[in-house]
């Protein structure tokens, strides 16, 4: 067994810090990550983080399946919002293979993307109010959350991961009257938000609890590949709907919200205000979604063959960029795929830096605030 | 005694404390049974933040071999009596990782399992019903995997050994696996 | 018969020289000074109150009368001092550090002196004794660096508090021709009503001298470094019995009545006394606050005595009934339980060997006894019934309410609480957490100081819930003075003026809900021991990080939060003044060294120069 | 983006656009560094991923840099290709200290070796003694085999551990 | 006689106040799966999770750590003895309030001892937390005591109580309602509910004392919670509400105080520890500083 050199700070006195493990078993941490802190006090001194306590080797295993087959494996990467996995690697091998799918299905891909980012930044909320110790919060949120999930049952068949996308399209159509309960879904969101902010936004405590913990000014933000809405909290209005758009967000009208403080606070508002850019989305989706085919045909997957060649293909998650970077050597299965977490550079680089000096109180707040989803970067 | 025995099992099926150690994805279902719409307090169930106050171990899917180290130091630290409910089918046969150079392939063979719950993932509605037929199995006196666990512990030691100290490589000739592939 | 006032001086004395000379034979020194501290107390035994002497002494030509006289007061100093003192004696027979038994015995022979004389030259010579023997006491500490600088800065505090009494004393005896305390204590009460700027004068003269004795607010500043570096040993002596000549000294003057004419006052007091009141509630408040982030255990436990001394002030100042029984009562519990706190710090230093807080941790797996001494020490410290700081803490609050003094009363509370919390720092980072494997080989103290502890802890519990012995001559002192005694019925009750207490009575109900606690820990389901190492680490293997009990113990910046809370009041830069006194001291302590090494010279320098001083001063005179 | 790619070009390097907003570049393997930081320079001050990709066949690792400009909106990749039985590389940290982990990452993967990289200890994997798993030529399959038994067929009984020996 | 008399009642008082205590907590808990909009767990919970906890194995770090564990609950237990509970007043010259809390700081010390004895730096944490909690919700008590006192000329509960009797618009709550205001706040710490429960934090440090306690240790923590809930309750009863003439009306008033506290501690976040004591310093302070002087001046 390797023994690892403990990380003593710069005090150089062993009496004077101690170690604290935040996670993995830990409330304080989202998912099974862990960081072990040295502490000196109340203060952080020193951050090791220790990943890959959720490693599967996906990109191993990605390699020794079929093309289609992959499908049912991506979704677990990101497990709050599994969606943007499947849409990012089927927008890569569509376009390695040249396929452009009709305008029904790109539809259709939006709704499930803004529905699942809803979702996450539900879920965000959640783990705000659960590492501030606000537990109607959570409670709220993730009963809410979970009218997405039954429309998403309903959809796919699957309440959380949904196998839906496919090369080419989606599985199968929008049953009927599904529209029209998704409309009454975003009627009922919105008339919730005004009680989240009363209880979220408005609460003086919190705010006093998030305003400037974890400040992370913009060129900090951009030279630490931090991507999504925590960049846009930092002031920097950058997203890939927006600026590199795909599938259909080029003929939606919405707008990118900029919150700027770069503070806890600014995050969760951020999100906040995102969600509701994401309900407009929906609502224009729902209304202008045209008919037309669901997908169009693939070979059969034991014959289908991506020609070779490599396509980084990216979709702006809740959480930031995911990028999948597909590589194929013509075979029917892919050759490599790489996958990039928007939490890798928040959760494992990062946190070196802003968790020096912080208070063990904003340490799960900050680990919230910036979303860091472990199975993301574990892979 | 055994009446008072009795009563202590009936106390504790309706009191039981899970230690939430998100071990996999299968964590994600454990938010919404826990809060409104499904609310598992109704049976008692409450998160506990250390393995010291929980009754159960809820594995929420794979384990790698990194994650299995520390969930048997973890069941190791709790006291008995104590529960584990392994969670999704990674726990059973390995699932969808089947091949996977880092995941377990079978939980009961490093910490005794006293329930499993199938499904990729199941629903909450499984969990509260796999605590309800925990709270059975506990009162008629059927779920006893920690004592087996001390009765065979070093079986289980051995295969957890077999995983964590490795000392040579697994694959000693990799020309030979190359070709063999 | 009488003249056994004398002996108790010369008791000592002889005691004294016999040590010095056998002091190289460590055992035997300390034998004498155990021997001659229970022959004294013998002594002490054939004293009674009302006992007067006097002779004549020839000095310089000049005839110097020297007078005894035993009141209530004194009696109950001696008891108290020298039972402690005894105690502490026999627990220094096995002691190894470097307190001098010689020493020790001439801070006796002063500590009998002051408490029974009663001319002012005596009392100014014993006083004068008294400082220097604890002076150079001090010189013995473990770090000798340091304790040399202490022992420098204490010098020159003790020096400006001598100048201060010997200018009062002269003026005195100018006015009145007498050198007699009583006569002249009751010529200031005469004229108070006519002269009462002048009679404030000379008292305060008298009041730095005590107050810098005492260590009150503001002049605190040398009992940290005095009581951090002297010899571990003294410093329970130090805290315990010689912070009290202070207060000693203030309760003699304090009859004298400055309400009767002329005099504003505020909140039915006299505005000096409750100048007084607010100087010991600022003593409380930063004696508290100073010791929340102290890492050498003596230093949080010096400024603590700062924190008590300041509460002692506070009720005597207000000079009611309830509050001079308050004062004195809590001047006794502070002597027991600071001395028991300082003899359980002393083993506990002796056996580790170090004083920082926050390289020790789990000692109580090691110093059992040690451990329950400390515990109760710092329960009654914290004030928590049945044991003995309860009963005092809760009179004066009780005489700080009576008065109206919001303020003052809000304030104590925050000292009391906070002193619960730095009391507990101490004791978690001593005997609590982890035990460093540095400490694996460290051993209970010998027998006779577990003897020592056992009797301590007996004392502070018996004390506790029988405190009528004490408040019963605390009464006689109260009546001596001329207010009205508190009723005391029955051994166990403490009456006070808002509610009574019955300690005995909380203290069976304490052992029997105790009993049910452990009746029903006992019945319940069984319980295993684990090892230290086996602890909640979030599910990580500790092994694998390297992890060793000392990192895994917390307690360096225990209360970190709270010096963001506080730091208003470090803007108050109410020590720099005297942080640069102690440098200026330092300074010029280097440059004697440079032509006197060593620490006796450095002592004849001090000696030599205070003299000279005197002799100046008698010259103008 | 145009005047990117000529201008990469006009640096001798082998640089063509692939979509509107997107283009790469393969650099020799001594000229990453230079690259990386001309590209910081112009605007791609993000960095987003380090992906390996083992070319077996060819007996050679291909390492792809990923960069992002906020500005203009472009992203570029930036591939170099090293050789598989000697896989060492110069570390990019100076430019973006980010590279440490995923640096960190490849060499636990791949077992390419950053010179200049400081912390190079086992990530996410502990106790690995084997190949680098996300080599072509590591089965994992075999792997998870030996090490896991999950062929054999037991019911919820407990048995004694069978012996495995290795080939 | 006469003390087997008072023994058997003190006993009765204690179980009162064990279970009276762990009904709040059951109720507490149903009350707030209300407003999160669930349906909650059944009213006596909290006795089926004591049981339970007394009947699981548990692991100790020594000695220490049982005997403050124990220490914790029994001297909570000594305490509640001297409150007068509705018409029970077993100890009626005795019910010094002074008295009273002094001896709860007896069970911190005790639990303090006993969790920070583990060794478990979260543990640790907490109790330092506490702590310095404790330091800010004691100081405007403190002043409201000063109030109290001045006003009802007597520091016995007994006679405080006494004091009040005569109606409503006797009441302390109505005469002193500054003092009220106040003392409730500090009640909110006291109880250690939200937004002052950072000594428990789960999301920081891991539920803070409770990190190492096991079964029976942590069954007397809760019991601990339950004495703490009924005797700090009892005494704002007391204090403010004029006691009551029978059990049953002194258990509904403790409840509705209680209820207040619920409701504070489900829409609240926890503050930071500092920003939660100088909070106390500053509006129950500054509401206990101007009721006294009102009673003063």
């Amino acid at each position: 067994m390797e023994l690892r050199p403990l990380n003593v700070s710069n005090t150089n006195d062993k009496y004077k810090t101690y170690e604290l493990f935040i996670g993995p078993n830990h409330p304080g941490i989202s998912g099974n990550f862990s960081y072990v802190l040295d502490m000196e006090g109340h203060k952080v001194a020193n951050v090791t983080p220790d990943p890959g306590l959720l490693h599967r080797g996906f990109e191993k295993l990605m390699e020794r399946r079929l093309w289609t087959q992959n499908l049912a494996l991506i979704p677990r990467i990101c497990v709050p919002e599994p969606d943007v996995n499947e849409v990012a690697y089927c927008m890569g091998v569509e376009h390695l293979a040249g396929i452009e799918i009709p305008k029904h299905a790109q539809y259709i891909r939006v709704i499930v993307l803004e529905m699942a980012r809803i979702a996450a930044f539900l879920f965000s909320f959640a783990g705000l109010g659960g590492s501030t110790g606000l537990y109607t919060a959570p409670n709220w949120s993730i009963g809410d959350r979970d009218y997405i999930l039954d429309l998403f049952e309903w959809l796919t068949g699957g309440r959380v991961y949904h196998i839906y996308q496919y090369p080419g399209g989606v599985k199968k159509d929008i049953p009927d009257g599904w529209l029209d309960k998704l409309l009454e879904l975003l009627d009922y969101l919105e008339s919730r938000l005004p009680e989240y902010d009363n209880l979220i936004f408005r609460n003086p405590i919190l705010q006093k609890r998030t305003k400037g913990v974890g400040y992370l000014p913009a060129e900090k933000a951009i030279k630490n590949g931090i991507t999504g809405p925590n960049l846009r909290a930092s002031g920097i209005k950058w997203d890939i709907r927006k600026a590199q758009p795909y599938l259909v967000y080029d003929e939606l009208n919405f707008d990118i919200p900029i919150t700027g403080e770069g503070d806890a606070f600014a995050r969760t508002l951020q999100r906040r205000l995102e969600l509701e850019e994401s309900i407009k989305i929906l609502r224009q989706c729902a209304n202008q979604i045209p008919d037309g085919p669901y997908k169009v045909k693939i070979p059969n997957p034991f014959q289908f063959r991506v020609p070779a060649g490599s396509y980084y293909s990216k979709v702006e998650s809740s959480k930031g960029e995911f990028g999948y970077y597909i590589v194929s050597d013509g075979d029917v299965k892919p050759y490599r795929v790489y996958v990039r977490g928007p939490s890798y550079s928040v959760g494992l680089y990062y946190a070196n830096e802003i968790m020096r000096g912080m208070r063990i109180e904003d340490v799960p707040v900050w680990i919230h605030t910036m979303d860091i989803c472990p199975p993301d970067f574990d892979r | 005694m055994s009446e008072w025995k009795e009563l202590a099992d009936y106390f504790r099926g309706r009191s039981m404390w899970m230690l939430h150690y998100c071990t996999g994805c299968g964590a994600i279902e454990l938010p919404p049974t826990m809060t409104s719409r499904w609310d598992m307090e109704r049976f008692g169930v409450v998160p506990m933040a250390t393995p010291r106050q929980a009754d159960i171990l809820l594995i929420t899917g794979y384990l790698s071999i990194k994650s299995l180290k520390r969930v048997v130091y973890t069941y190791e630290q709790m006291s008995a009596p104590k529960w584990v409910l392994g969670f999704g089918s990674c726990t059973i046969n390995g699932g969808i990782y089947w091949d996977s150079y880092s995941v377990i392939k079978r939980l009961d063979k490093y910490i005794p399992v006293d329930l499993y719950i199938a499904g990729c993932m199941p629903r909450p509605e499984a969990i509260l019903d796999s605590f309800v037929k925990l709270r059975e199995l506990i009162k008629k006196g059927e779920a006893k995997g920690y004592e087996k666990y001390v009765k065979n512990f070093e079986w289980y030691k051995a295969n957890q050994d077999k995983v964590f100290r490795r000392t040579t490589p697994v694959l000693k000739k990799p020309e030979e696996v190359t070709k063999s592939a | 018969m009488n003249s056994n006032l004398i002996w108790l001086v010369f008791t000592p004395l002889i005691g004294s020289a016999i040590a010095a000379i056998l002091y190289n034979y460590k055992f035997l020194d300390r034998l004498i000074t155990f021997s001659t501290f229970a022959i004294t107390l013998f002594l002490v035994f054939g004293t009674h109150v009302g006992q007067t002497y006097s002779m004549n002494l020839n000095f310089m030509g000049r005839m110097i009368p020297l007078s005894w006289n035993v009141t209530h007061l004194s009696i109950f100093m001696l008891y108290i001092s020298i039972v402690f003192g005894t105690i502490l004696t026999f627990y220094s027979l096995m002691d190894r550090s470097r307190m001098k038994g010689f020493l020790l015995l001439l801070i006796l022979a002063a500590n009998n002196w002051i408490f029974t004389t009663n001319d002012m030259v005596g009392f100014f010579f014993a006083w004068e004794l008294m400082g220097w023997a604890s002076i150079v006491s001090v010189l013995g500490g473990r770090k000798e660096r340091k304790s040399r600088h202490a022992a420098l800065y204490y010098a020159l505090m003790s020096i400006g508090g001598s100048y201060s009494m010997f200018f009062g004393l002269f003026t005195l005896w100018r006015l009145t021709g007498s050198f007699s305390i009583s006569s002249n204590l009751a010529y200031l009460s005469s004229i108070v009503g006519v002269h009462p700027w002048w009679v404030l004068g000379i008292v305060s003269l008298f009041f730095v001298t005590f107050m810098i004795k005492a260590g009150i607010f503001p002049f605190h500043t040398w009992v940290p470094m005095a009581y951090a570096y002297a010899p571990d040993t003294f410093t329970p002596f130090l805290s315990a019995v010689m912070s009290k000549y202070g207060i000693y000294g203030m309760l003699l003057f304090l009859p004298i009545s400055l309400m009767e004419k002329g005099m504003p006052t505020v909140f039915g007091l006299p505005w000096v006394n409750y100048i007084f009141v607010w100087i010991g509630v600022i003593t409380a408040v930063l004696g508290t606050v100073l010791a929340f982030f102290q890492d050498d255990v003596k230093k949080l436990f010096a400024y603590s005595s700062l924190s008590n001394l300041g509460y002692i002030v506070a009720a005597i100042s207000l000079f009611t009934s309830v509050g001079v029984t308050a004062g004195i009562y809590h001047a006794f519990n502070h002597l027991l339980f600071k001395g028991a706190l300082f003899i359980t710090l002393a083993a506990v230093i002796s056996r580790s060997g170090t004083s920082k807080l926050s390289e020790m941790g789990g000692l109580w797996k090691k110093m059992p006894v040690t451990f329950f001494t400390f515990f109760i020490g710092i329960a009654s410290a914290a004030g928590i019934p049945p044991f003995n700081g309860f009963g005092s803490k809760w009179l004066i609050y009780q005489s700080m309410i009576k008065q109206h003094l919001l303020f003052a009363t809000i304030l104590l509370f925050l000292a009391s609480t906070g002193a619960f919390l730095y009391l507990f720092k101490a004791f978690h980072s001593i005997f609590l957490g982890q035990l460093s494997h540095n400490y694996d080989n460290v051993k209970e103290v010998p027998v006779i100081g577990q003897i020592v502890e056992y009797l301590l802890m007996f004392a502070m519990i018996f004390f506790g819930i029988q405190p009528g012995y004490i408040l019963r001559p605390v009464g006689l002192i109260v009546k001596s003075v001329g207010l009205n005694p508190l009723a005391v019925m029955g051994n166990g009750y403490v009456t006070g003026m808002f509610s009574n207490v019955d300690m005995p009575l909380i203290g069976w109900s304490l052992a029997i809900s105790f009993v049910f606690g452990f009746i029903l820990f006992f019945i319940s389901a069984k319980h295993k021991y684990v090892s230290q190492e086996d602890n909640y680490t979030a599910g990580q293997i500790p092994q694998d990080w390297g992890l060793t009990p000392e990192t895994y113990q917390f307690s360096w910046k225990f209360y970190e939060p709270m010096e963001k809370l506080f730091a208003p009041f470090y803007r108050i830069k109410i020590d720099g003044f005297f942080r640069g006194l102690g440098d200026w001291t330092r300074i010029t302590g280097s440059a004697v060294k440079q032509v006197f090494v060593g620490n006796a010279q450095i002592y004849t320098l001090f000696a030599v120069v205070g003299l000279i001083i005197l002799v100046i001063a008698g010259w103008v005179a | 983006m145009l005047k990117h790619v000529e201008k990469l070009r006009g640096m001798g390097l082998e640089a063509n656009p692939l979509k509107d907003w997107e283009f790469e570049v393969s650099v020799p393997k001594e000229r990453v560094a230079e690259v990386l930081s001309y590209l910081k320079s112009t605007g791609f001050k993000a960095f987003i991923h380090l992906a390996c990709v083992d070319w077996i066949d060819e007996g050679e690792f291909e390492l792809v840099y990923n960069l992002e400009s906020y500005e203009d909106a472009l992203q570029a990749v930036v591939k170099t290709r090293i050789p598989r039985n000697n896989p060492t590389m110069e570390s990019m940290i100076s430019i973006w200290g980010l590279c440490q982990v995923y640096e960190r990452e490849v060499h636990e993967f791949f077992g390419i070796e950053f010179v200049g990289n400081p912390n190079l200890k086992p990530f996410f994997l502990e106790n690995w003694m084997d190949i680098p798993p996300l080599r072509k030529d590591f089965n994992t399959l075999v792997y998870s085999e030996e090490l896991f038994e999950f062929k054999e067929d037991e019911t919820h009984g407990i048995k004694a551990p069978k012996r495995i020996e290795h080939k | 006689m006469m003390f087997f008399l008072k023994l058997i009642q003190s006993i009765g008082v204690g179980a009162l106040s064990i279970s009276v205590g762990l009904l709040f907590m059951g109720i507490g808990r149903k009350i707030t799966a209300r407003i999160h909009r669930r349906y909650g767990p059944p009213a006596i919970q909290n006795f089926i999770d004591v049981f339970k906890l007394f009947s699981k194995n548990s692991i100790s770090h020594g000695f220490a750590y049982d005997l403050g564990i124990i220490a914790g609950t029994s001297a909570l237990l000594a305490a509640v003895v001297f409150l007068p509970v509705g018409q029970i007043n077993l100890f009626p010259a005795n019910s010094s309030l002074i008295m009273i809390l002094y001896l709860m700081t007896m069970a911190y010390l005790g639990m303090a001892m006993g969790v920070s004895s583990s060794g478990n730096p979260n543990a640790t944490i907490g109790i330092s937390r506490a702590l310095t909690m404790m330091m800010g919700y004691k100081v405007p008590f403190a002043a409201v005591i000063f109030s109290v006192y001045i006003f009802a000329r007597t520091g016995s509960l007994t006679n405080i109580i006494a004091a009040q009797s005569g109606g409503l618009l006797n009441w302390n709550m109505i005469r002193l309602p500054f003092g009220f205001i106040a003392a409730e706040i500090a009640l909110q710490g006291m109880l250690g509910e939200k937004p002052f429960d950072m000594a428990i934090a789960p999301a920081e440090i891991a539920s803070g004392p409770m990190v190492e306690m096991s079964g029976k240790y942590l069954g007397f923590g809760m019991l601990q919670h339950a004495v703490g809930i009924f005797l700090e309750t009892g005494i704002m009863v007391n204090l403010f509400m004029g006691g009551a003439p029978n059990v049953w009306i002194f258990v509904i008033k403790q409840f509705e105080l209680f209820f207040i506290a619920l409701l504070v501690n489900a829409i609240l976040p926890r503050f930071r520890v500092e920003e939660g004591v100088s909070f106390m310093w500053k509006i129950p302070l500054l509401l206990g500083v101007i009721q006294a002087l009102i009673v003063v001046l």
